[in-house]
């Protein structure tokens, strides 16, 4: 692809830094509701040089996206809107320019991916159709040229196989796959500025790495400029060169993103850089007590989806979701389950609490799961709770969030209206929320008050093991840390235990006792976590810690070996079995499976 | 209870009422309902003439019907009956079937759509494929033949529409239900033990109140049209009792010769269907909370 | 696919056996004899004894139903007592033209509910938004034979745009068809209005806009695929209340469909050409519902049929 | 006497006639609906006929007939060399197969009764014949039919469209499809027909009645809306709208003198009237029904229907032999009416049901009886349903305590006053499933109606006539009707459209006479 356009001719070329291709001057952005005027984003003023990589980070709610936005001229009409500053293209000013001239822009000159992979594409149209239609759409371009270029783009971004990919649809897509197609169609017209709302946060550490190389490597080729939005101070340090931390829609402080990790002025940055979870530093965690009892048992549990077909309906082929796991949970222990998206971690959650139907043995706080009456199954939930990924989506939208936090209290006929709104005001208290909040609706609640108001809900029944299935997973850094810290407390307090559920290796070092690493429906690895962190046997464990981004802007990272296929899928046809992994103790308890499984390792 | 829940007082939320209150079009939808009800309830004292009083100079020496003057506000009818006063009492026939009727098929739809969304299995087989007969049915032949079966009165009729306009809602509301029952809320209650009825009533049934609304009110033409058109059949309810849907029926083929036969009680049920609709709109939104604070 | 479509079939065969069953039921215990029909004022109680013995009336229902049965297998669905033709002669002779009129209705319902939805949906809270909402529901409240005669009026005989009523070409068909679709123009006009807010809101929207496209091209092609695809499956349930309007419609635009068939059956108790009219309705019913749901893939790809 | 056609009629042209209901069947065993009863007239002959535009009979494919002294015997000389559309000859075995075939059970011919009289018709009735004894070739152009009985009347069954004369070969060829290929030796033969839309007779070129039919064909749309027939018709698209003027339209072009000039009024062998079952309380007495015979507002209903009809007095229509017309029937009277219903031991009035077909304007009608009633005390729930099903109540003993007949009933199938009597008021029509829906069974009236029948002699026609009278008389007194009104005829007609007034107004043939209108262009 080489072309040359009047307007950015050269800029890969000769590469002025000093001469900036975007600037915005105290931009402010408010919201018109019940007449008043109110400002969401306030006087934010940056500049962005040519090939240049700034990053936004800052809390969820912060403002970000709507920055992003308001450059794109996308802002939600007409209740947002642009009330004061300028962003400068090239000189000219966006907010005042016409939709057309606008439209011409979009996509042309500044492109962008959004924070969701998979909700961004059109689920009815085919990638071929939306990567090509972005090019016709700027410029002058037969169908079939439009079809070369992207294909082009596909090639570009390395994803496997892009002629068949042309012809797909964005759910026959995984994840990453999807986000490079997002990246494709970003940068089929070279634009001068490439935003990235949180590109990578809804994907596996491994994609995620994946994603970043590759951005990386195509701003190199391309010398397009990038605003890369994101909470993971991680990927800050590793990509960009400037950063601007907001909060509550300021820009609390700027600057080179070596200077303001080693010397972060402002206490907003301080704080969150404190909050960022490095691997290699935890602390708190104890090994079980050898005399502590299992509160959970898994033996040799095995869930299976039917895929029904033909013309009776029958089973045709099965989803072996989880393939013959086994493990114990200890009394006031943290056992985490780690791997790639798909390998069957939720749905052990989900046998756990009695969601899905298993087969094998699962005991908990001595019931014995499976063909429980309706009254023991009652009974057995008292003891076992999880706190989901999404919290928004595990709280009824429809009730307050007070009556949701009783609901269990209610269902299980545990005291009076009176005494179970005290009760859930203490348990507002001790998660760090105020009585008066009981009123409300879960929308009215930021991502970390609403897992923490799950948290609570999970509390309320006082039981002895609570699954945590990506519970802070969605949360920035400086709310994660907090909730770690008060799951954390809550086990000192109550000697709970926990099946913490996560993709975040760092995360997961930080607070786990116990640590199992799963592939396809099966545990490939697990130990203590000094066993796992110290001395990673698998190949497949090596490889989801190589993948974590390290937030230190003077780390060199070694080159990875870049892989583009896909994970392998746990289909089978009726009768067919995937090949079983035996565990093998090499010492203390640190099982290993035998190398070699599937060909992606 | 302590102070402390009595100083919450001002933060609790205002009652769903008094939002609704606050909306201009709500108020003019529930005035106008209300005026209908009334209307229906004191027609005997509002009605000028008796509903079925075939007057003397209520016709033209020709025959003709007379058209809206004094004496008769809206005109008469082909029998020289006063349209106002028809009117009126057609409003008690028209509020039973578009409310009641209406309301009921709404109720049967929902149970029988809820039931075979949530419980997949046999139950919602079974359910469904029976929904899948009824829809199978032209639906005015099985409302003819039942109609028939039965002597025709008002309350029978009322039954009939309600019997034959569930199958829609069903459809519906089991395709909203099955999306609903994959939600992670629905799970998280399952994991506290919640009940399957009290997931039901107070997870599920909750939102589905949006789509429920607009299927109801948009059903309300709908039924009191079906209710005319089993009378026009002579399987409705049996003359001389009017209803809004009837009085248009008996009527329509005069539309040229006497239009206010068939325009008046046309609008009627449009503003009935549309008042209702502005208090549907209205409480939908009231009553969804993420609605909160953008209105 | 193939296995998924044998099967829906068996599945329909089970409705229409159903809905055969109960229609012959109700029409067993309906108060009215069509032996009498048939045989005029000035029989004797002889003669009717020996019509009803003909037509096998006076045996007992399951033995009624059971031949009725066997003979449909073999593709006769029974002969008219007062016409005194086969059934499937009637049928057939006016079908096509029912199905030409529903489909056009369709068409034309869809092309004015759609239409409608949209642009509520695009000025939503404004003006015409609500002008819209009480568009469609006068459209749903509008008697149909009153609609009819006033389209037939307007367009046909004052301005002579249109024939006044009659069948063959397409100009024919533009008057009736509207009519019976305005009613369904309302409810979809609302449907599509929802439908389209939730997918105008949607990231995939935004990433197309993002592309810069036009505004056109972005309704078109991006959001109408998929705010239609909940509207598919209420196609199906269309035809079904199609029925009542058909009677209405076809006479007044004097469309030889089998309305008007059914109308004069019903009132004359015709009990061969009820069934028949019945079970025609009730397969293009089945058969619409299936085609509703063999487009959808077509629309959606993530939607699989097994 | 026969008719003198019009001298200035011209031949050639194409009529559209429109009809809201399908044509059903042309089988002239089976059409008994209006539409079909005069296309039927048209396609077939019968022994006899009637002079256009008249009640007054005159031979058909007869040429001649004789009588015998006891009018039991009727010797038919048929005309030589009529032909069948197919080409074929009619003889006398066709008279004698077609009246074998309506009246074989299996050919379900709602007329057979009418045939009731031919000698050996009951054999025919419960199947033990195959033939009618009474019907015998004489020879080819002769045919001899016994009676059992005398029948006054038998020359006007020969003449109703159930005697008409049908080709064996062409039945066998159809089978029961036959009246979907009639054919038949009349002014007109089917040339196509699409079932749902359209009906085409053609010209009969070989007709025996020579100078006529005028029309070379006659184009007939069924599922015609009868508003829309009018519309059509005001733009010159249709000439004769077979449903007549739509009662929502009549007021409009009654008074437009252009339109009302396209109008032709004529009288009509038609009673609209009330059953009053006597078998159920309080009908049984007759003081109620003749309480009831006062209480109804004639006047007002038919001006309800905006003076289409003119208020009966008795059962038979005026313009029907035999009507009396001195008898000034019951006075519309409430007072009276009401003290009657008290000497009945009815001071309060009582609860009753109305039944109704549920066809425009029935209901109406039946409502402004009901407020009648009202204004008596006498509380009547009306009941509104399908025809079938309102006659299926009528038939069914002590069902259905009051029927108006609107719509379903009574229009002479002959012009002759026993017409009015045997099905609809004898004993013999008071039976389950009969069409005497008042149940009123009085042995005397039915010795006179028979006696009445006997009296064959043309010459003796005026005592014959004046025994209906007596007959109908009487029925008043028992009152278990109450005529309401007869209704005139209507038809609107085209610019174009030649011929006497009276063809449109033909008492047999509705709307027109085919066979003897024109187009003047
Ligand atoms: N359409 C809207 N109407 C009103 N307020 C809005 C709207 N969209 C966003 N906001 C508010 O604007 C603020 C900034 O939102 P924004 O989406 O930019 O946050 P963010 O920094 O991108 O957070 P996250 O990391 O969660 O994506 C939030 O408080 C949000 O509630
Ligand atoms: N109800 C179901 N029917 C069929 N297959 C299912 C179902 N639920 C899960 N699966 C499949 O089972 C496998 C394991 O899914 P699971 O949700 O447990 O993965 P996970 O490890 O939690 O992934 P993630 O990190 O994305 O949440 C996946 O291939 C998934 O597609
Ligand atoms: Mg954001
Ligand atoms: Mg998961």
């Amino acid at each position: 692809m080489i072309e040359v356009r009047e307007t950015n001719a050269g800029a890969g070329l000769a590469p002025e830094a000093a001469q900036p291709v975007l600037s915005v001057d105290g931009l402010t952005i408010s919201v018109r509701s019940e007449g008043r005027e109110r400002p969401l984003v306030s006087d934010l003023s940056f500049t962005l040089a040519r090939g240049e990589t700034i990053a936004i980070a800052g809390e969820s709610g912060s403002g970000k996206s709507l920055t992003s936005l308001a450059i794109m001229g996308l802002l939600p009409p007409p209740a947002l809107h642009v009330s004061a500053g300028a962003i400068r293209f090239q000189g000219e000013d966006l907010t005042r320019l016409p939709e057309s001239r606008m439209r011409a822009m979009r996509g042309n000159r500044i492109a962008m991916i959004f924070q969701e992979p998979m909700t961004s594409l059109n689920p009815v149209l085919t990638i071929g159709l939306q990567l090509a239609e972005a090019i016709r759409a700027h410029e002058p371009v037969t169908k079939r040229e439009a079809r070369a270029r992207a294909l082009e783009a596909l090639r570009r971004v390395r994803i496997s196989e892009p002629e068949r990919r042309m012809g797909q649809y964005p759910h026959e897509l995984s994840g990453g796959m999807r986000q490079r197609v997002m990246i494709a169609m970003a940068l089929a017209l070279r634009p001068d500025v490439l935003i990235a709302d949180e590109p990578t946060t809804a994907l596996d550490v491994t994609v995620q790495r994946e994603v970043l190389d590759l951005l990386r490597d195509l701003q190199a080729e391309m010398g397009t400029a990038i605003i890369l939005i994101t909470h993971d101070m991680g990927v800050v340090a590793e990509m960009a060169a400037r950063v601007i931390v907001m909060k509550q829609g300021r820009a609390v402080e700027t600057g080179a993103v070596a200077q303001i990790f080693s010397d972060p002025r402002e206490a907003y940055t301080q704080d969150l850089l404190a909050a960022v979870p490095r691997m290699g530093d935890g602390s708190g965690a104890r090994a079980a007590s050898p005399e502590a009892k299992p509160v959970a048992r898994l033996r040799d549990v095995k869930v299976r989806f039917d895929i029904r077909g033909g013309i009776l309906s029958q089973v045709t082929h099965r989803v072996h979701a989880v393939e013959g796991v086994s493990f114990d949970i200890m009394e006031g222990e943290t056992f985490s389950l780690v791997g790639e998206s798909g390998c069957g971690k939720s749905t052990i959650a989900k046998a756990l609490t009695g969601l899905v139907p298993h087969q094998g043995r699962i005991e908990v706080a001595g019931h014995t799961m499976g063909g429980l009456s309706g009254a023991k199954m009652k009974e057995m939930r008292r003891d076992v709770q999880i706190v989901f990924q999404d919290p928004m989506a595990a709280l009824d939208p429809r009730m307050r969030v007070g009556d949701l936090v009783a609901e269990p209290l209610v269902i299980h006929g545990i005291g009076t209206p009176e005494e179970q709104r005290e009760k859930v005001a203490g348990l507002f208290e001790r998660v760090g929320l105020t009585r008066d909040q009981l009123d409300r609706y879960p929308h009215e609640f930021s991502g970390g008050q609403r897992q923490r108001i799950c948290i609570a809900r999970a509390l309320a029944l006082q039981p002895k093991l609570i699954v945590a299935d990506e519970s802070v997973s969605a949360l920035d850094v400086s709310v994660q840390a907090r909730v770690l810290d008060l799951l954390d407390a809550l086990k000192r307090e109550f000697g709970i235990a926990y099946l913490f559920i996560s993709h975040d290796m760092a995360v997961v070092e930080n607070i786990s006792d116990r640590i199992a690493v799963m592939y396809m429906g099966q545990i490939v690895e697990m130990g203590t976590r000094a066993q796992i962190f110290g001395s990673p046997q698998h190949p497949y464990t090596k490889r989801l810690m190589a993948a974590v981004p390290i937030p230190d802007p003077g780390r060199v990272r070694p080159p990875t070996p870049r892989l583009s296929g896909e994970v392998p899928s746990p289909v089978y046809k009726l009768g067919e079995h995937p090949q079983r992994l035996s565990l093998r103790n090499i010492g203390n308890g640190h099982l290993v499976a035998d190398i070699g499984l599937g060909g992606v390792l | 209870m302590t102070d402390a829940t009595l100083a919450e007082g001002p933060a609790r939320p205002q009652s769903a009422l008094r939002r609704l209150l606050r909306r201009k079009l709500a108020i003019l939808g529930m005035a106008i309902i209300a005026i209908v009800t009334l209307g229906a309830i004191f027609a005997p004292w509002i009605a000028p003439f008796a509903p079925q009083d075939q007057m003397f100079d209520g016709l033209t020496l020709e025959g003709a019907p007379m058209p809206p003057g004094e004496k008769f506000w809206l005109g008469t009818d082909l029998l020289g009956r006063d349209l106002f006063s028809r009117i009126l009492y057609g409003a008690r026939t028209s509020l039973i079937i578009g409310v009641v009727a209406n309301g009921l098929a709404l109720i049967i739809g929902t149970l029988i759509g809820v039931t075979a969304g949530y419980f997949r299995g046999w139950i919602g087989a079974v359910l469904m494929r029976f929904t899948d007969l009824m829809m199978a049915f032209p639906a005015l032949l099985l409302a003819i033949c039942l109609a028939a079966i039965f002597t025709p009165s008002l309350w029978i009729v009322a039954m009939v529409i309600a019997l034959v306009n569930w199958v829609q809602t069903a459809r519906v509301v089991y395709t909203e239900t099955s999306a609903l029952a994959e939600r992670e809320f629905v799970a998280a209650e399952k994991t506290l033990g919640a009940g399957t009825a009290r997931i039901l009533f107070r997870h599920i049934l909750p939102h589905l109140v949006p789509m429920i609304i607009v299927w109801g009110t948009l059903g309300i033409s709908t039924t009191v049209l079906l209710e005319a058109t089993l009378s026009y059949l002579g399987v409705g309810v049996q003359p001389p009792t009017p209803s809004w849907g009837n009085i248009i029926f008996e009527n329509q083929t005069y539309f040229q010769a006497a239009p206010w036969l068939v325009f008046i009680p046309g609008a009627a049920i449009l503003l009935l269907a549309l008042s209702f609709n502005l208090v549907g709109d209205a409480l939908r939104d009231v009553l969804d909370p993420t609605q909160r604070g953008r209105e | 696919m193939l296995a998924y479509l044998i099967r829906r079939l068996i599945q329909a065969a089970l409705i229409l056996l159903g809905v055969s069953f109960i229609t012959f039921f109700l029409l067993f215990v309906l108060p009215a004899d069509p032996v009498r029909q048939i045989a005029g004022r000035s029989a004797t109680p002889e003669t009717v004894a020996n019509i009803r013995h003909q037509l096998g009336l006076d045996q007992p229902f399951v033995v009624q139903y059971w031949r009725y049965l066997t003979g449909l297998f073999q593709g006769d669905m029974g002969r008219s007592y007062l016409q005194k033709t086969e059934v499937a002669t009637l049928i057939a002779a006016r079908l096509p033209a029912t199905l030409l009129l529903m489909l056009g209705a369709i068409v034309a319902e869809l092309i004015m509910g759609l239409t409608l939805g949209i642009v509520a949906a695009i000025r939503r809270g404004g003006a015409l938004d609500q002008s819209l909402m009480i568009t469609s529901f006068v459209a749903v409240s509008a008697p149909q034979f009153v609609v009819g005669l006033l389209l037939l009026y307007v367009f046909a005989v004052k301005l002579s745009w249109f024939p006044i009523g009659g069948y063959g070409s397409f100009s024919n068909l533009v008057l009736p068809a509207l009519t019976l679709g305005i009613m369904g123009s309302g409810w979809y006009s609302r449907m599509m209005r929802s439908s389209m807010i939730d997918v105008l809101r949607s990231d995939y929207i935004r990433t197309a806009r993002a592309k810069g496209l036009r505004r056109f091209r972005v309704l078109a092609l991006h959001a109408m695929p998929n705010a239609i695809l909940p509207i598919i499956a209420m196609i199906g349930i269309d035809i079904g209340i199609f029925m009542s309007g058909i009677v209405v419609v076809e006479s007044v635009f004097g469309w030889p469909g089998i309305g008007q068939l059914a109308w004069q059956a019903i009132q004359r108790v015709d009990i061969p050409i009820i069934m028949g009219v019945t079970l025609v309705s009730a397969c293009a019913i089945v058969l619409g519902n299936l085609l509703a749901d063999l487009i959808t893939p077509f629309i959606d790809p993530r939607i699989k049929l097994r | 006497q026969d008719y003198q056609p019009d001298p200035n009629a011209k031949p050639g042209g194409n009529i559209i006639v429109t009809y809201k209901d399908d044509v059903a069947t042309l089988d002239p065993a089976i059409g008994y609906d209006w539409q079909n009863w005069s296309m039927i007239k048209s396609v077939f002959d019968g022994l006899m006929d009637y002079v256009p535009g008249t009640t007054e009979l005159r031979p058909g494919l007869a040429e001649s007939y004789e009588i015998s002294d006891d009018g039991t015997t009727f010797t038919f000389k048929l005309r030589q060399g009529v032909k069948f559309h197919n080409g074929r000859e009619m003889t006398a075995e066709d008279v004698k197969y077609s009246l074998d075939r309506v009246t074989t059970p299996a050919t379900q011919s709602p007329g057979a009764g009418f045939f009731g009289s031919i000698k050996g018709y009951d054999a025919m009735a419960d199947g033990s014949a195959t033939s009618l004894e009474g019907v015998t070739v004489v020879d080819p152009y002769t045919v001899k039919i016994e009676l059992s009985r005398p029948d006054a009347t038998f020359l006007h069954v020969m003449a109703l469209n159930f005697a008409s004369v049908v080709p064996k070969e062409a039945v066998d060829e159809y089978g029961t499809d036959f009246g979907k290929h009639p054919v038949g030796t009349g002014a007109f033969k089917l040339a196509d027909w699409t079932i749902g839309q359209q009906l085409v007779l053609q010209k009969n070129a070989d007709y025996w009645r020579s100078g006529v039919p005028y029309l070379d064909s006659i184009t007939f749309e069924v599922g015609q809306e009868p508003i829309v027939a009018l519309l059509r018709l005001q733009k010159g698209e249709v000439d004769v709208p077979g449903d007549g003027i739509p009662p929502a339209k009549f007021n409009e072009v009654m008074g437009n003198p252009d339109e009302a000039k396209q109008v032709v009024v004529g009288g009509q062998l038609h009673t609209g009237y009330i059953t009053l079952n006597v078998e159920m309380a309080p009908f049984d007495k007759v003081e109620v029904r003749q309480a009831i015979n006062m209480a109804i507002n004639k006047d007002r209903i038919v001006q309800m229907i905006n003076g289409r009809a003119t208020p009966a007095t008795q059962p038979l229509p005026p313009s029907m032999p035999g009507y009396t017309k001195d008898y000034a029937g019951y006075p519309f009277d409430p007072a009276k009416a009401k003290e009657m219903l008290a000497e009945a031991g009815l001071p309060d009035g009582f609860e009753t049901e109305l039944y109704v077909m549920n066809t425009d304007p029935n209901p109406r009608i039946a409502q402004a009886i009901q407020q009648d009633l009202a204004a008596i005390g006498v509380k009547a729930d009306i009941k509104a349903l399908a025809q079938a099903n309102v006659i299926e109540a009528g038939g069914t003993p002590k069902t259905a305590p009051m029927i108006w007949s609107g719509g379903m009933a009574w229009i002479a199938d002959f012009p002759d006053p026993s017409n009015f009597y045997g099905p609809i008021l004898g004993c013999a029509g008071a039976v389950e499933g009969g069409w005497n829906w008042s149940w009123y069974c009085n042995k005397d009236l039915d010795a006179m109606a028979t006696e009445a029948d006997s009296i064959t002699d043309p010459a003796k026609q005026d005592e014959r006539l004046q025994k209906w009278s007596d007959v109908y008389m009487k029925v008043m007194e028992d009152a278990p009707w109450v005529p309401v009104f007869n209704e005139n005829r209507y038809t609107m007609k085209s610019t174009r459209m030649g011929g006497a007034d009276a063809l449109y107004v033909d008492p047999v043939s509705i709307p027109v006479n085919y066979d003897y209108v024109y187009v003047t262009e």
